[in-house]
């Protein structure tokens, strides 16, 4: 990374490169000045974001997302739980958000990084806040079992914007679930209904045959923003996270609805322009990255 | 850990050349072995097993457990080895962490053989009482009291001579349970069940230092090896278990022959273990 | 709002109604299929690709059948401080689960004795001496568990260590063979390892023909063991062709 | 247009403050602050030599250390103390005492909703107490949004759960200046009207979001007068001169 | 805000000021060079303050903010009371309340050789003066004064140190004396270093004169010049009686 081209012009590629290193926030002005940052996006363009769906086998649900370099994989497992006496006919969801030490230089084994559950509380937040997942179809006997949907998000790559990156991946996994049909035993047991066509040697009807599928009802997205002096970069690297500290990210439903504005501290202050410049960046993003989850969950049924 | 001049490296390394290492064995010979059987009186079976100047003791305990859901029909039996910093002060806190769980881990390649069970020196379903329900659960811990070089070997023998120590109350289901209920257990206190422990393999671990490999090697010799190959062999001369350890590697066809060599020196080892182990057990008796 | 309930309740993971597994493994006659539908001496298909992980100095995806890995690479770098002054440099090592790795949900945590089998295999290839005082260290996440883990993390380690660009003496294959009654299969899956009698596993470095790391379980007789080790050199010769040319071509692209 | 609320407070009223400074005999800065039955501990440590490691040495770092009431810290308690790691960071001039560590910990003493804003206020306090050069203060503001989108400021626990959605917000106290009115304007707004911190629950349009900085900015207002107003009290009267 | 900030810095000087308050406005004070001293820094034309206290402005152009803490940061010719840490070689390492530990060369005493050097133990008490603080590096300090004379400085051997406010510590040593040191003085005989750090050092011949010079400085930090006295002498009776 960042070693020049051997063939190239070396002495030029070098002091670039030691004037990046050594004055990060000087070569950034330069290139804002410009109205263009160094990787050649304008200020308000995120990086390139890709996904795909039903990466892991093993899970009921599951994608892998990537904006950037950023990597992402969510994968959901349904297990069965009794649920609570104050909501019988409610599932539940636990979201965790891990950062194993593949992702990043700072994050060591034994230490979880800071940052992991911070993430993690965000997410979940935001998902149960944003309504996308009625609880109440996540039920299968009342008061008896109901799902609990874990979702598990690792962060393979952290280069910046990993909230964005893990909402996309979590609402993907979402839409990629398949929940398995089950029915009740004699014991009071959940048990899988396996899949060949034996529906004749049945003594049990599955309970959720009809439930294969979560009815999502207005999915968030989000975008990350950076504000520094007057500039607004969208979507920053991890790079220009650490040189300009103060982030926005905004969470906006299909709807066009605000689920979260969320600015930690940061140097820079937020003004009512700046608020609204980054509510504008974050509705194109939405309509973007709504296209992108579309095309892939097609993707997946043409298959 | 052994610090060691240049000279006294080039004389270690030139003695196994010339198979005179510098405690006047030859390169297959073993330091002397000595057993001594029940030495701690509140484990179901103990063993005392001291090479040369490397001693270790091992104990066995039994507890009644559950059978885990994927094999209802056997027992379990975890092995875990502490290093006592009386050995070495390196061990001292979390010092010994590293090599415990090496040591340990390595002990149940050999011993517990592979996931059907095949090849372990514990036949894991003659400890079960009720199947799926309640089976004996053995715990097997070494302690390693002083160092010097080999102890696996020490360790592999140690368990071996605690096993054919070791004694498990014989247990009656009194009455049969439906379901998922527990059924009751009456523990015996007169009658014991006695392991056949002909069929545990004991550890040969050669050390390659140089050209050549050695056995039983001591610790300053250990630290000139270059990698070292711990056999489990039993009675028939089979291989029930190996490990590897240092970092360069050996070439196949080498591995072939220390396989060989290896299988020759286990029948003299076994030999000389179980006379041992049946002298220290009748020492014990006349007690 | 909704929220979460303050205390975890307790899960199961629902299990299929009937074990209808076919006892195709336990006798001893030559006419069963494997799973998978492959031969006895047929490894499952390897994919590699180094370069997954931009943040790490060096790193490596690797996929055969359902067992996925990614293993990043940083360093050298500067030692932990409680360290003491080496001429050599170290060699740490990590290998963990995700929570979705395995059929039943885990709890995605370390495992020591795979992080311990890492090290080992791969410290004979690595010329330490090249980096003194400090630390490379070899992060290996199972993204999920398709059988033969441990054989498929070593090898995606060694090339991920070669796209960090730390010095080696070779690349190290890993290859493991599973005894299933009288039969040996080669690397086998999550299902032949469940019920399998023994199991070898060897990583080695085929161009200097030298086993860096062997473990063995189960109960092996001399020539079984012979044949074993055979399939997997033979194996570890293949499979390196294709760590290489993976190698060769992250290197063409990069030149383009 | 008016809705009611259980203490019989109008919707743009706070509950009663207090804050007192300099209440712990060891740390070297100290502050309570509550809202109501809402009050927190806060303490102040340091600065002590050396940054922790992934902190930049060039800089001072803040640490927060959260002690629920009751209980082990979660990922909500981690959550908290992010954001007023971050918020306390971007209040105080970090590049005066480099290379050390400043450790805030904040106890909570009583939760009656609100508690993140009672946090930071009673953080900015005690930051003031230990004498830590900052850039100016801080003054935290909850903003509660109702069915029927109304906003009502510094909501109890209770309506903290009825409501759909809520807003903690952040903003810098209202400074004193000598320099001629409009000359800090930024934007065509005040300094004190940009956010430094902002954590929103709930769903809420865009416009009931601005709507809640407005009210929010009126309040803050206020509370920078209450919090100028205890310092002052606080401060060591030079009595021998009087 | 009700009260409209006026334009003259003066109107702030004796007043309380928070941080981020603007007390300075350069560009109408063209031609003057002004001295900021602790608690204020520059931006661009406003000079703002980032402590809360009091603006104290002194003649002819010094300005600066007068707070009190019990966290001391070292400034250049402050006399502060300082504890042995440790000796290295070149220096002592001595812990002055700052956040960083403050070196005393071995070499900054009156007619300082490689030959004399002074022995001190852990936990000894100094009277130091503060040569060098810069931000970024250890505070220097020196067991001399300016023209290299021992004046008061060094070790103080016996008495009682005890730890009070940066604040309290400044107004012992503001003058014309204060109330509480003169009402003491009066009645009492002792000595008394106080460093600007916050620490005060007290020694008598009696143990009871050295416990009621101590509680009655520490009584007096929030009181007024009246108070001290009246609490002196209240102090001052109980003993006697």
């Amino acid at each position: 990374m960042g070693l020049p081209n051997v063939s190239g012009d070396l002495s030029a590629e070098m002091e670039v490169d030691a004037f990046r290193r050594l004055f990060p926030l000087r070569f950034y002005e330069r290139h804002l000045a410009d109205s263009i940052r160094p990787d050649a996006r304008p200020l308000g363009r995120a990086r390139d974001t890709t996904m795909a769906l039903g990466a892991v086998a093993s899970a009921d649900g599951s994608a892998l997302t990537k904006i950037g370099s950023t990597t992402m994989l969510a994968a959901i497992k349904m297990e069965v739980m009794t649920p609570s006496t104050d909501s019988p006919d409610e599932g539940c969801i636990a979201i965790d958000f891990h950062m194993p030490p593949i992702c990043s230089p700072i994050v060591r084994p034994g230490r979880p990084a800071e940052a992991a559950p911070v993430v993690s509380k965000q997410l979940s937040d935001t998902i149960l806040s944003s309504g996308m997942i009625d609880l109440k179809e996540l039920s299968l006997v009342s008061g008896k079992a109901a799902w609990m949907a874990y979702l598990d998000i690792y962060c393979l790559d952290a280069d910046g914007a990993l909230f964005d990156c893990a909402l996309l991946s979590a609402v993907a996994a979402f839409s990629n679930l398949q929940i398995p049909v089950v029915s009740l035993n004699d014991d009071g047991k959940i048990v899988v209904v396996s899949e060949e066509g034996e529906e004749g040697k049945l003594e049990k009807e599955p309970v959720n045959k009809e439930k294969r599928k979560l009815t999502l009802r207005s999915l968030p997205f989000s975008l990350t923003c950076i504000l520094h002096k007057n500039y607004i970069l969208a979507d920053p690297t991890a790079e220009e996270e650490s040189i300009m500290e103060t982030l926005v990210t905004v969470v906006l439903d299909s709807s066009s609805r605000l689920v979260s504005f969320y600015k930690p501290g940061g140097p820079v202050l937020a003004y009512t322009s700046a608020v609204q410049d980054c509510v504008a960046l974050t509705r194109q993003r939405v309509k973007e990255l709504q296209k992108i989850l579309d095309e892939a969950v097609s993707g997946m049924e043409i298959d | 850990m052994v610090g060691l001049s240049v000279g006294e490296k080039y004389f270690i390394q030139g003695g196994i050349n010339q198979n005179l290492r510098s405690d006047g064995r030859k390169r297959d010979t073993y330091r002397p072995i000595f057993v001594e059987t029940g030495v701690i009186p509140q484990a179901n079976g103990s063993a005392r097993v001291r090479i040369g100047t490397t001693e270790v003791i091992a104990s066995v305990k039994a507890e009644l457990g559950r059978p885990s859901a994927l094999h209802p029909d056997k027992g379990k039996v975890a092995i875990f080895v502490d290093c006592s910093p009386v050995a070495e002060p390196t061990f001292e806190g979390r010092g010994g962490e590293d090599l415990s769980t090496e040591l340990s881990v390595a002990l149940q390649h050999c011993l517990l053989g592979g996931k059907s069970g095949a090849g372990a020196g514990i036949d894991p379903s003659s400890l079960v009482v009720a199947e799926g329900k309640v089976c004996w659960d053995l715990y097997i811990d070494g302690l390693i009291v002083s160092s010097d070089g080999n102890l696996l070997d020490a360790l592999g023998a140690a368990i071996k001579a605690a096993l054919s120590n070791t004694g498990i109350p014989r247990v009656h289901v009194t009455a049969a349970a439906s379901g998922d209920e527990q059924p009751e257990v009456d523990i015996s206190d007169e009658e014991f069940l006695q392991f056949d422990t002909s069929e545990v393999p004991v550890i040969v671990t050669l050390t390659k230092v140089g050209r050549h490999y050695i056995v039983d090697a001591t610790s300053e010799e250990e630290s000139q090896m270059s990698s070292a190959i711990s056999f489990s062999i039993n009675r028939k001369g089979h291989i029930c278990g190996l490990t590897k350890r240092g970092g360069s590697g050996i070439d196949p066809s080498v591995i072939s022959d220390m396989i060989s060599v290896a299988q020759h020196i286990s029948e003299q080892l076994i030999t000389k273990l179980e006379s041992e182990i049946s002298a220290a057990e009748a020492g014990e008796d006349e007690l | 709002m909704a929220s979460k309930p303050g205390s975890a309740p307790t899960t199961y993971t629902p299990t299929p109604t009937r074990k209808s597994r076919p006892p195709i493994f336990k006798d001893s006659d030559v006419d069963w299929v494997r799973p998978d539908g492959r031969g006895f001496h047929q490894c499952r298909p390897a994919f590699f690709r180094t370069g997954a992980v931009n943040a790490a100095a060096g790193s490596a995806y690797a996929e055969f059948g359902n067992t996925k890995v990614i293993v990043s690479v940083f360093g050298p770098r500067e030692s932990k401080k409680a360290m003491m002054y080496s001429d050599v440099g170290r060699l740490n090592c990590n290998v963990s689960y995700t929570t979705f790795a395995t059929p039943v949900r885990g709890q995605g945590s370390d495992h020591k004795e795979f992080s311990s089998m890492l090290h080992k295999a791969l410290e004979g290839a690595i010329m330490l001496e090249t980096f003194p005082k400090t630390t490379v260290d070899v992060f290996a996440l199972v993204l999920e568990s398709g059988g033969s883990d441990i054989p498929v993390v070593i090898s995606c380690a060694s090339l991920a260590l070669a796209d960090a660009g730390i010095m080696m003496y070779d690349l190290v294959a890993g290859v493991s063979v599973s005894c299933l009654g009288t039969n040996l299969v080669i690397d086998p899956i999550l299902e032949e390892e469940s019920c399998q009698d023994g199991n070898l596993m060897m990583t080695c470095m085929p161009s200097r023909y030298e086993v860096t790391q062997l473990t063995v379980t189960g109960e092996w007789s001399s020539a079984k063991m012979n044949e074993a080790m055979q399939l997997c050199l033979d194996a570890c010769s293949k499979l390196a062709t294709i760590m290489r040319s993976c190698l060769k071509e992250a290197a063409s692209a990069t030149q383009d | 247009m008016e809705i009611d609320r259980d203490d019989g407070r109008t919707p743009n009223q706070l509950r009663p403050l207090a804050c007192s400074r300099n209440i712990l005999h060891r740390a070297h800065g100290s502050a309570s602050w509550s809202q109501g039955d809402t009050k927190v501990l806060a303490a102040v440590y340091g600065p002590k030599a050396g940054t922790k490691k992934n902190e930049n040495p060039e800089k001072a770092c803040i640490e927060v250390i959260w002690k629920p009431k009751t209980g082990q810290i979660g990922k909500l308690e981690k959550e908290y103390e992010m954001i007023l790691k971050r918020t306390l960071q971007s209040i105080s001039i970090l590049t005066i005492n480099r290379n050390t560590t400043t450790s805030v910990i904040i106890q909570v003493v009583h939760d009656d909703g609100s508690l993140l804003t009672c946090a930071i206020n009673a953080a900015c306090a005690a930051l003031v107490d230990a004498g830590i050069p900052m850039k100016h203060l801080a003054v935290a503001i909850c903003c509660c949004l109702t069915e029927g989108g109304y906003v009502i400021l510094d909501p109890t626990k209770l309506e903290e759960q009825k409501m759909k959605g809520f807003a903690y917000l952040v903003f810098p106290n209202s400074i004193h200046s000598v320099l001629p009115e409009g000359s800090l304007l930024v934007e065509g707004e005040a300094v004190e009207h940009g956010i430094i911190t902002s954590v929103t629950h709930g769903l809420m349009s865009v416009e009931e979001y601005l709507n809640c900085l407005e009210r929010g900015r009126a309040a803050s207002a206020k509370l920078s007068d209450f919090l100028r107003k205890s310092i002052k009290l606080q401060l060591p009267t030079d009595s021998f001169k009087s | 805000m009700e009260d409209k900030p006026s334009t003259s810095p003066m109107s702030f000087v004796d007043q309380i000021v928070v941080p981020g308050d603007v007390v300075i406005d350069l560009s109408t004070m063209t031609n003057q060079t002004i001295k900021l001293g602790g608690g204020l820094r520059q931006e661009s034309d406003a000079i703002s303050v980032m402590k809360a206290g009091k603006l104290r402005f002194s003649k002819p152009n010094k300005y600066w903010v007068e707070s009190s803490q019990k966290r001391y940061l070292p400034c250049v010719e402050d006399t502060v009371l300082g504890i042995v840490v440790d000796s290295k070689a070149e220096n002592f390492l001595v812990d002055i309340k700052g956040p960083a530990l403050a070196f005393l060369p071995v070499l900054a005493f009156e007619g300082g050789t490689r030959r004399n050097i002074p022995k001190f133990e852990g936990g000894t008490l100094l009277y130091v003066r503060v040569v060098k603080a810069n931000p970024g590096m250890n505070p220097e300090l020196s067991c001399t004064d300016a023209s290299g004379k021992a004046a008061e400085f060094g070790a103080l051997k016996d008495g009682y140190m005890f730890e009070c406010s940066t604040g309290l510590s400044r107004m012992l040593l503001s003058s014309p004396t204060c109330p509480v040191l003169e009402a003491l003085g009066n009645k009492l005989s002792f000595e008394i270093a106080v460093g600007l750090n916050g620490r005060v050092w007290v020694n008598a011949t009696s143990p009871s004169t050295v416990i009621i010079v101590a509680n009655a400085i520490m009584n007096s930090e929030t009181l007024s010049g009246v108070q001290q006295k009246i609490m002196v002498e209240k102090l001052l009776q109980k003993i006697q009686t």
